[in-house]
């Protein structure tokens, strides 16, 4: 019989707060690094903390390197709370890779733009364009407190301490500005909303990452569908990344 | 090696271990996670004569050791079943396949079973009306006990395969529930389905599922289904497939003392895929270790 | 400092915190835990007639995110509720006191109502005509609207004090019996009771309590307890005091928009015993924070 | 206001395996140290850990330094599984002392009888009588693997891989043998019921320290009733400690 797909047993190698209530934890499980890409996410539980939430939170991948994964998260409930007192050696279950996963341009000027925590699976993205593509990172943050520090990458951030999450205003000049032809966001619905209109007004295409609750994330539950102009879709298998026409 | 097999009155499984319905895809899905052949029965997610495309989204919310959804029988129709997801499962020789039909009205059940009928790979029909996330049909069926026995009747009559009726315990009298249905032709019966129960979304200040109520599942209800499996046993005779929030395998046990012939595995599908087969081995090995054989499996008196 | 104030009916609570009858003692047993007095109200443990010894253990079970209890009423009696219990609560000036009446008959209960009327500690009277664990009388009662009827109205003839119905939702219809409760007499309604369940003894293949089914409680069965208490308040108009698996001030808040004016706290008196002190704190600073009042805490249409 | 008892926040100071799936930790809780005597419990939970599992956990004090309390458990279920996995430094929600207490007699020789883990009461209780009684305690365990190494301390450890518990057979004659006065038990019951047979026999005094199921630990549950002589008892609050001759 073959080797089928085992729910994974990965070994928490660090973590350290890299903004307000922003971690990045590193997951030793080198068969799943060998084998995400851009846009994949994972489906992690904490085995011996919390066993009253029993479903898998979904997790983009941030950066991996020679043998963990990288994610980076931000405390919103049960979960992420209990996740911050994860120590060295730790395990964590990992089902994944899950999901579709970004288009690779090549020789193609490239804008991301996160939102917020959406900014987690366009770092790993740009990590593997950049070698062939020209690419520029918009970051977009509430407060001063929730803004990284971005060693060695090309970001630029946006604080909107008013609006309340970054809403691109005008982003048809970003576009022509930057001159990019592809675009790549996530984040909050209406700023990805305005971004892929802004799009397809200046005719780029525009890929987005989306985020649902879900039970499974691999296609069964039903669980997870978003609305779009073809009808249902579920997040965890027909996406997370969507072609931005698909959606508004 | 224990003999697990069981004998569901016509249905014969190598072993009493069964994914529940909605909670299983239509098996292949979970290939990867476990050897779907080695399990007593798989049941399809339910079925409708057109497809329909389920509930408006949010469909799914956690609650404290179980969940909530609302799918709304969300389904490609019968005829891409039967066209395109049926013929996928006959590289799985051993494994039993249950198809689930979930008709908004006595017709379209009728319809249904008497197309899967016709199918070879479709090892028994189970009878759902029991889903609380539908306007027509579903839960509503189950509580108004004429319309189960005509329901049953007429679904009986069209369909040779073993019959089963999944039930729920969310009704005034279950043991009057499954009678009705045993009288009225059912070959097995199969118990519980979710719960109805309410979330809120305080932010919005609004009920957070769009038809208000949603099905409760998990380990959560456990408690309720033991004793609904408890409560039917001791009053019919034909073979019962127990679930609601089994997660271990002394979990699978406790429903079998209860009175189940097979247990049904639903939620904890998706928080460990390869769960089901794993209780095959768990369920075996606990026979061996404890002396006792699946028909020893029994309360004391 | 925000208005916490709430009137059931002609019951005034300083706040909308309430302990629920079995989970809380006699209130006095908590003192080292919290402050009771700032309590909107609490609800003293189920009392009848004669002494009761209750049920033979095991009388408690932990099942995931809650726990069953088969104490079958165990209680001194009203003898010693009223001559040794009730005048230690006399030094709590400000949380109101609600005394459960749970006797297994109709004549039981208007004694008790009646002896209980006479006294100034009392500041309302709960009719438990719900519990799952006692032979005569509980839920019994419940299930048979007729002697609901006819229970309510005995009692409410024999005291003048706020009268409060105590519900399951273990019956075939909720809402038709809060309607026979409100349309007897009832003044305000509480609910829900606990949801009977079972659980098995796998080593001795036994049911694990003696009398087989016992009563789920806790945070697994918030979502029913939720759709229970928004069911009945969209069909009846006299006051909701919500209960079921409150653990944090986020379900306090969802009880509050579905429909309750009150919430009780249960078995999570017994995991965090100055669970309920901290809710009348923790509402009052939701409240400030989201800028809503009691009263705007309802769902948008 | 007076100061009122909180729910108290101990900390992880350390944990080791004394033998088979038994396990000694140590939980700095200085206020609790002062208060308790020995026979008392503690309520224990476990914080971000089981939340799954919301009853606290009933062990009895098994010694105290200056500062921190000691438990001796066993590996029995959900709790005590994810209890092995608690570091120096994780935090432990506590709840007593709870239950009544041993009698504390003087110069007299005193017989303290554990069956398995049952012991650990009798370690603390042996602490406080050693300095003006004499004191000997006898363990009786399943299995070699079960035993304990007792360092400095008058411990006579039975193995009984037969009867499948320590059954003492006879035990007047052990009574007899140390011109025991007192007798103090705690294990599995048939041995205890035993034991307070064979001391009444003998005629000394035997206490006895019980377990039950609890949801609350502090009498208002009702929970965890035991049939006495005089009707049910709470192990909680009536107990754990009851007079031999009230049971059996
Ligand atoms: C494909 C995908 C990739 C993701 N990648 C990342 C990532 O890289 N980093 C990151 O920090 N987060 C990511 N998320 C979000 C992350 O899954 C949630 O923040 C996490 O599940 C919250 O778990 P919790 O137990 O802490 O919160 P919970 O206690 O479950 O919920 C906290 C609050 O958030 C709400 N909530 C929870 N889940 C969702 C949801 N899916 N949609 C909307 N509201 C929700 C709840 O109602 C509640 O108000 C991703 C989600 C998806 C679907
Ligand atoms: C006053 C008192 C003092 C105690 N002192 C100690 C001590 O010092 N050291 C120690 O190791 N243990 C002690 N115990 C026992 C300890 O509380 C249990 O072993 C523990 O609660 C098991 O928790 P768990 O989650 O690991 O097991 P669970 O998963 O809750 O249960 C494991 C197994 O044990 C059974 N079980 C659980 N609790 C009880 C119970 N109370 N009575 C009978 N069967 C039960 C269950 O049915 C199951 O089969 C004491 C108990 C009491 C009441
Ligand atoms: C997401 C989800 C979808 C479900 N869909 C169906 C369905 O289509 N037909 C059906 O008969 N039952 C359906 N069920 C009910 C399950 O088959 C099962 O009866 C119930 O979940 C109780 O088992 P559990 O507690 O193990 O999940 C569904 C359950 C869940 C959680
Ligand atoms: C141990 C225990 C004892 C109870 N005893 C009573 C009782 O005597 N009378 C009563 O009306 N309800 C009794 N209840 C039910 C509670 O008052 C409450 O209705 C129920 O537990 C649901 O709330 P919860 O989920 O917050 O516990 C008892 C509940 C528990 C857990
Ligand atoms: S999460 Fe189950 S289908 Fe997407
Ligand atoms: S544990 Fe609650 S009364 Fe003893």
């Amino acid at each position: 019989m073959s080797q089928r797909k085992q729910i994974q047993i990965g070994t928490v190698v660090g973590q350290s707060e890299v903004a307000a209530n922003t971690f990045i934890i590193s997951i030793r499980e080198p068969q799943l690094v060998r084998q995400v890409k851009p846009g994949h996410f994972v489906n992690v539980s904490l085995p011996s903390r919390t066993n009253a939430n029993l479903l898998k939170r979904p997790f983009s991948i941030y950066g991996t390197d020679k043998e963990a994964i990288q994610i980076l998260y931000k405390v919103k409930g049960d979960v992420t709370t209990v996740m911050t007192t994860l120590q060295k050696g730790d395990e964590v279950e990992l089902l994944g890779p899950l999901g579709n996963t970004f288009t690779l341009p090549k020789k193609k000027k490239v804008l991301l733009v996160g939102g917020g925590i959406g900014v987690a699976p366009l770092i790993y993205l740009y990590d593997r364009l950049k070698a062939h593509n020209e690419v520029k990172i918009l970051h977009g943050v509430r407060t001063r407190q929730e803004a990284m520090v971005w060693a060695n990458l090309p970001v630029q951030t946006h604080v909107d301490e008013e609006v309340g999450h970054y809403v691109c205003a005008g982003f048809e000049k970003v576009i022509r500005q930057h001159e990019a032809q592809h675009v790549v966001t996530c984040g909050p619905i209406p700023m990805m909303k305005e971004i892929v209109e802004a799009s397809a007004r200046a005719g780029v295409s525009c890929e987005v990452s989306l985020e649902a609750r879900m039970a499974c994330g691999f296609g069964v539950c039903l669980g997870c569908v978003i609305e779009t102009k073809s009808g249902y879709k579920k997040v965890c298998s027909d996406g997370p990344v969507f072609d931005g026409a698909l959606l508004w | 090696m224990v003999k697990t097999t069981v004998q569901l009155g016509p249905l014969t499984l190598q072993n009493p271990i069964v994914t529940a319905s909605g909670t299983f895809g239509y098996g292949v899905e979970f290939a990867d996670y476990l050897d779907i052949n080695k399990l007593g029965a798989i049941t399809l997610k339910s079925v409708t004569l057109n497809p329909r495309e389920g509930n408006a989204p949010p469909r799914i919310a956690e609650t404290p050791s179980g969940m909530m959804n609302s799918i709304g029988l969300a389904n490609h129709g019968i005829d891409v079943l039967m066209d395109s997801i049926l013929p996928k499962l006959e590289a799985f020789d051993r494994v039993k396949v249950i198809a689930n039909i979930a008709g908004h009205s006595l017709e379209e059940n009728v319809e249904l079973a008497k197309r899967l009928d016709q199918v070879d790979r479709v090892d028994a029909i189970e009878l759902n009306i029991s889903c609380p996330n539908v306007d027509a049909g579903g839960l509503a069926f189950c509580q108004d006990l004429p319309m189960v026995s005509r329901l049953t009747k007429a679904v009986r009559k069209v369909t040779l395969k073993p019959l089963i009726v999944k039930l729920s315990a969310s009704v005034p009298d279950i043991v009057a529930l499954a009678k009705t249905a045993v009288e009225s032709g059912a070959d097995i019966l199969s118990l519980i389905n979710t719960i109805p129960g309410m979330d809120v979304d305080i932010a919005k200040k609004a009920l957070f599922f769009k038809r208000g109520s949603a099905g409760l599942s998990g380990p959560a209800i456990r408690p309720i289904a033991l004793k609904a499996v408890y409560d039917v046993a001791q009053s019919v005779d034909i073979p019962i497939i127990g679930m609601g929030g089994v997660a271990s395998v002394e979990d699978v046990v406790k429903f079998l003392l209860v009175g189940a012939d097979a247990v049904s595995v639903g939620m904890m599908n998706f928080v460990r895929p390869s769960l089901s087969g794993e209780l095959v081995d768990q369920l075996s090995a606990y026979l061996v270790a404890s002396g006792e054989t699946l028909s020893t499996l029994k309360l004391k008196a």
